[in-house]
């Protein structure tokens, strides 16, 4: 089993749960992070003196699956992810963990069975 | 480029010293007798309804988008600076001077003659001044309230010049039409106590234009988008429920009988109309919200104001439960039905609740409540209700054809919409350069 | 089930169609002289009260849990819209039409004969329905502090009927009590300038009994829940005490000394509590909190409530500092240690700062400040002080059993507290399937 | 330590009582007419003053980081708690009561005499108390106006012995010299309309002294940290904008010509300085901001206010458009260059602002706008200007000097700063043990 | 060395914290997350349009923990999460991963003695 | 390739980030969490009554670098993340979790020339 992790665009998040769900991925856990990546952040003023945010909005999104689903999972994740065809800076990466154990609070099931 | 700026400043400085004279020649003309009660009322409902811009701006501001959020709070704020000055100088003059009959003319230009003294033509017992300060607040909230309607999406610059223009163009002379002395509307006996045709359809109008030529916001899917802070939804609309007390009330001009039954009968038709949409819920989908609770009640604010002064409570809680009925229609199942992005529903709200509101004015109005008004159909005298009629089509006509005209004009020089990709980001880093929330500290 | 609503619409249609018609009668009856400024000032001052409102619903929504605030919101504001309607429709026929000794008749039914004369009965110099309004403003509160009790737990639909049964057969009846001419009460000789009795141990005592009787929330142990949002309470602090003034000083019902010695007690005494409570905590807990500030702050208007026309800033600083003494020892220690859940104090505040307020009114009114007035015992008359005791007895007593009687009905017919799993949840999703704030955008 | 409160208490108890008894005198007093519009005017302008002060509370609460936005919400709160005690226990006396040159005497100690007739001296409509409490909302504002140079790193305790040692030792004694009957600026000539020297200038500088002792916060690097809520910001904004009707038009002390024209040059003047505001971050920055927009609103009503009742909307327009190119200077790029913390400008807006308003009414004022009042420079009367001048100097150098001995004083006996520890964890939890926002729920 | 993160209903920490403490475990940080699992979200509705908002407010746990810890924190958390003897749906789940290294800024110390 | 988790406390991000600029790692995401670990909680009161809350707020750093990276970046959070020479409680801990894949969104890259 794995656990993927994804930093994504805050407003890419519904076209990655489509593309998700059409791989019959439909569990996961989102949070809001801010990034500090490629992208340059935007430079805002207050009181007319400049602040270099250099740290951006992103979802992280938290998926675990079974081995056999990650490569479809990783596909649709950087489909529905990107910007674009080309993508741009700033779309975000993908983190892949191994993950030992997953436990089902309510039934107590472990492993494969538990993940969806 | 500070020079560019101080030579600016400069000539303004020039010019508005002339302005400054121009208070002389009234100050000192004979003194009609000032009442202070009256004074006090219109002076307090003026502030009243000033207060309802940044009611305004935290009603339509916990609607939108966390990144969109400064973006709706900055334009109803340079709106009440721009346009206090655009009343100050020559608004209130194209409006309210006698002028032609599509609109004033120059003669109070920068408070020309504007003085101190009552002017009793408006209002025989308080200053000039303080009619035209309490109208400047009308002025301002106006062209607010189309801002609901294209909020997410609108490139800054572009917005303010439109707004400039609109109140320029649409705002004044339609005021001069109802309001004025000798305007055609009010020769007419077209009934508009506080502003359904002047303030609210003219809004919802223009509203349901921009929206409709703007466009949907990127991915919008005929669903609202969440509020991202219901609860500053309700504070503005708390707001705005307090100064339209001010805005309604206010409009008799003074603190008598009529005030007091405006008064009534505005928080009457709030009421009425916050519960009926709260009912419409309950039946259509199970549960009352308090956002729907809210908009019900900012829709009888709206219905109740060109009938305040002219109808009786019991005809303010008619006029209240039926409003929501219409705006809830339009909002909550032809809007989606149709598709267009009216995103913040103002004329879902101000231009049905205006319309509504002026037609109920010519169905309910009685000279029992106000004798220098008229009887409506309901009290035998259908005409009034065709001279509503008459005055609603013309001033939906005349907003729909110049709002559209102005928009274009606007788009054509500056492009009204901001590029997707700042969208996207959000209005309040695109445009304005600053966030509203820190995420991490 | 549009079509039941279409229905029950043209019914009331009807029915509002005869309403109408009842203000004639009075329009043109002979005119009494209308003071402007005291018009003026009565108008503002409801528009202020009714701020309150909104006010105490961001002083009790920022209280609540993230998932509760909609409700509360939502509960204060649809109590503005029934109980506005409830007012003009009976509610105020009831507290102040003549009638019989327990309530009025329905002589005054949808206003009838209640117009834009003054009625010197009650106010001389403004429009009758200028004290109406005024009035209404009163009864829409009251019940909302209540609210404050079950926060948190109780089901949207049975708090409706509730609300609506208590404000008709609890606070009418006491306001009759008090306040009409010719209340019992009144000509007892009790005194209570803005609603001691009839608004906030009315209320308080009612807090308490449905707190009981409903039960404490889920997981709570003696320890309030962290407040989500602190400078919402701040904030409806603020905008209470501003309403405050209108509600004191609005009661003297004309812009005269009276109502500025009201004015000046209610600053004084809002003051003097605010601070006591600070220092109350400094004391006790090492340190002052802005929580425990506006607690006070809001004890110490409670407490001047029925005192601010009768006694003067040196016995407000008195009420003042008291009050934060009772308010504290029952919110911070006596009631932890019973273990009731009263959420936000609404008894700890107002039952107990209304008791104390009308009890020091016993104490400090003096004829010198109003002469209409009395003179409290610390002026010599200690029979005011029985008075002012058995007019609090029987305030308790009344809403005590009463308000067990209606909670128990409405149980009984619709359940009061939600399912537990709602209550998990929060009534903001549950009661009314919205959400406060967006977590994620 | 509750045995302690107890003692406290009683005495508290005894000495009032003597108070309670010092109104009688007064109260039956031969009775001068009182104006209810007048009176009217002047309560509910004091509601909407002290409306402000919970407004400066979020405008400054939204631009503080989040650990430390109760701090300030709690010490303006705490201002108002303290400073409306203090007022009429002996604020007003020393402030108002003839005494000597340097300030008032204790002759209206507790309100002793100050009653429900009107006070002629300072306003002949009104009642002499309606007079004392609507000053008492502007010796609340002012110290709160300071709080803004030291946000986030002073000890609750040292602050709140500094601002009552501050209201009495410099307040007071300024209030004294301009608006007493007989003070000796007043004499001179000087025009300070409703408190450009007596309340910015004043406050503002106190503010730049205190910032530069206390010294710059934990990582300044002069660079604003965000504001945690700019929301709650522009909500201060707009509720202080409301309330400064109060406090200018209010200042004419009754519902006249004179109000009206303090009531128009004030939003005239807000408006211009917002709008300039903004273009000037347009051209500086590329966009204009939200933040900068409001602040320049800020600085126009700072600038406007002892030139209101003065001046007309001509000038109000020039003034506006100045005072933000100045405060502008002054706030983006001085300070950052200086690199002293003022952390959220209240020098930089108070300070700079009442400068020039008060210098531009040298320049501005009118008799053709206010006979009592005087020419300036642009009218014929260098001296007026001069006279300005001079107020000016003599207000920036006495509260420099005292401000600065006080702040000595407070700082050596109780330690005026947290320490580092407690600054990094915020002011919330180390001064006042809670929390604004609940993270996890 | 293993990382724990558990998915809770937000009403359930206290609970949780209580069972962990009982078994020595009471280091943990807590985050708030949206979960899409099995459980249907309320349906929301804006101004009379349904909003299927079918992300859920979550808490998410991370506990790190020496293996020797591991199945009795299992344990503690199904204990404190579950919701009543059967459970119910939304309860959510427990992810295992390895844990490589541990270190306590503080001291700079390493492994299973800077866990604690 | 590591996924090194750090939970620090939040006014020492800026530091945080300066050390790891000076070793070249200058990508992270970042979010607000609440801890509970060895240091008290600050007592909070509402209305007179005592609160032992006893989680603070903390930040939660995630940063994915190279092997050959790990041992800087660790030194360059603990310089950035310790408070004073000798540290405080409250300081916090760093987690270093396997990383078997990255995944760039933008370009589909994957592996350690992703994660930069
Ligand atoms: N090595 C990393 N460790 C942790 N987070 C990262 C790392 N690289 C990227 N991120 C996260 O991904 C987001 C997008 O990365 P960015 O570099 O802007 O995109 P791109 O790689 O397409 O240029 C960043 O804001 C950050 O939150
Ligand atoms: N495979 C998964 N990957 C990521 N998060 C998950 C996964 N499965 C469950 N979750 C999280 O756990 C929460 C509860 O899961 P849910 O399916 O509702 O509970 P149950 O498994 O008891 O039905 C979800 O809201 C989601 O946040
Ligand atoms: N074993 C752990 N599992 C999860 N989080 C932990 C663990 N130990 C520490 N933390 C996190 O680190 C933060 C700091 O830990 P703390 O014990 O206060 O510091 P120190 O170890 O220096 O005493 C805690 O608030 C918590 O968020």
């Amino acid at each position: 089993m794995k656990l993927i992790i994804a930093i994504i665009q805050p407003h890419k998040l519904e076209e990655l749960k489509k593309e998700l769900y059409e791989t019959q991925v439909n569990l996961l856990t989102v949070s809001e992070v801010l990034g500090h990546g490629r992208q340059m952040g935007v430079t805002e003023v207050y009181r007319g003196v400049k602040e270099t945010g250099n740290l951006l909005r992103k979802l992280r999104v938290e998926i675990a699956v079974n081995d056999n689903f990650v490569e479809q999972t990783l596909k649709a994740i950087i489909k529905g992810a990107r910007s674009g065809q080309t993508g741009e800076i700033g779309d975000g990466k993908i983190f892949v963990l191994p993950l030992e154990e997953c436990v089902r609070i309510r039934t107590g099931e472990k492993g494969g069975t538990a993940i969806g | 480029m500070f020079k560019k700026k101080k030579g600016l400043l400069f000539i303004l400085l020039l010019f508005l010293m002339s302005f400054s004279g121009t208070v002389f020649a009234q100050t000192n003309a004979p003194v009609p007798k000032i009442d202070s009660g009256d004074t006090a009322f219109v002076l307090i409902s003026a502030g009243m309804v000033l207060l309802m811009t940044p009611g305004l701006a935290f009603f339509y501001g916990g609607m939108v988008r966390r990144k969109n959020i400064l973006g709706m709070l900055m334009q109803c704020f340079i709106i009440m600076c721009v346009l206090s000055l655009q009343w100050v100088l020559y608004g209130y003059s194209l409006s309210f001077s006698s002028g032609n009959g599509f609109w004033g003319d120059l003669s109070w230009f920068a408070l020309k003659g504007v003085g101190l003294d009552p002017y009793p033509t408006y209002a025989a017992t308080i200053p000039h001044q303080a009619f035209m300060i309490f109208q400047a607040m009308f002025a301002i909230i106006t062209p607010a309230l189309i801002i609901g309607a294209f909020a997410e999406r609108m490139k800054f610059s572009a917005f303010l010049i439109f707004i400039i223009l609109w109140a320029t163009f649409v705002y004044d002379p339609v005021a001069h039409w109802m309001w004025s002395d000798g305007g055609w509307l009010k020769k007419m006996g077209a009934l508009d106590f506080a502003g359904g045709t002047v303030v609210h359809i003219n809004a919802g109008v223009a509203a349901l234009v921009t929206a409709l030529v703007i466009g949907r916001r990127k991915g919008y899917d005929n669903k609202p988008t969440p509020p991202h802070n219901l609860p500053f939804t309700v504070l503005g609309a708390g707001l705005l429920w307090f100064g339209w007390f001010g805005f309604n009330a206010g409009s008799a001009l003074a603190a008598n009988g009529l005030a007091v039954n405006a008064f009534v009968t505005t928080n009457t038709a709030a009421a009425a109309a916050g519960l009926s949409w709260a009912i419409l819920e309950w039946l259509h989908n199970g549960k009352p919200t308090i956002f729907g609770t809210v908009t019900g009640a900012v829709a009888g604010l709206v219905a109740i104001t060109p009938a305040a002064g002219f109808v009786n409570a019991g005809s303010a809680i008619i006029i209240g439960l039926l409003v929501s009925v219409f705006c809830f229609l339009m909002v909550g199942i032809v809007k989606p039905k149709l598709g267009y992005d009216d995103s913040l529903d103002a004329f879902g709200v101000h231009g049905i609740g205006g319309i509504w509101g002026a037609l109920a004015t010519g169905l309910f109005a009685s000279k029992l409540v106000n004798k220098d008004g008229a009887n409506g159909l309901f009290y035998g005298n259908p005409h009034q209700f065709i001279v509503q009629l008459i005055a609603v089509a013309i001033t939906i006509g005349y907003s729909l054809v110049v709002s559209y005209i102005l928009y274009k004009l606007v788009d054509a020089v500056f492009g009204v919409r901001v590029s997707e990709k700042d969208e996207v980001i959000g209005l309040d880093l695109t445009q304005h350069r600053e966030g509203a929330y820190t995420l991490v500290e």
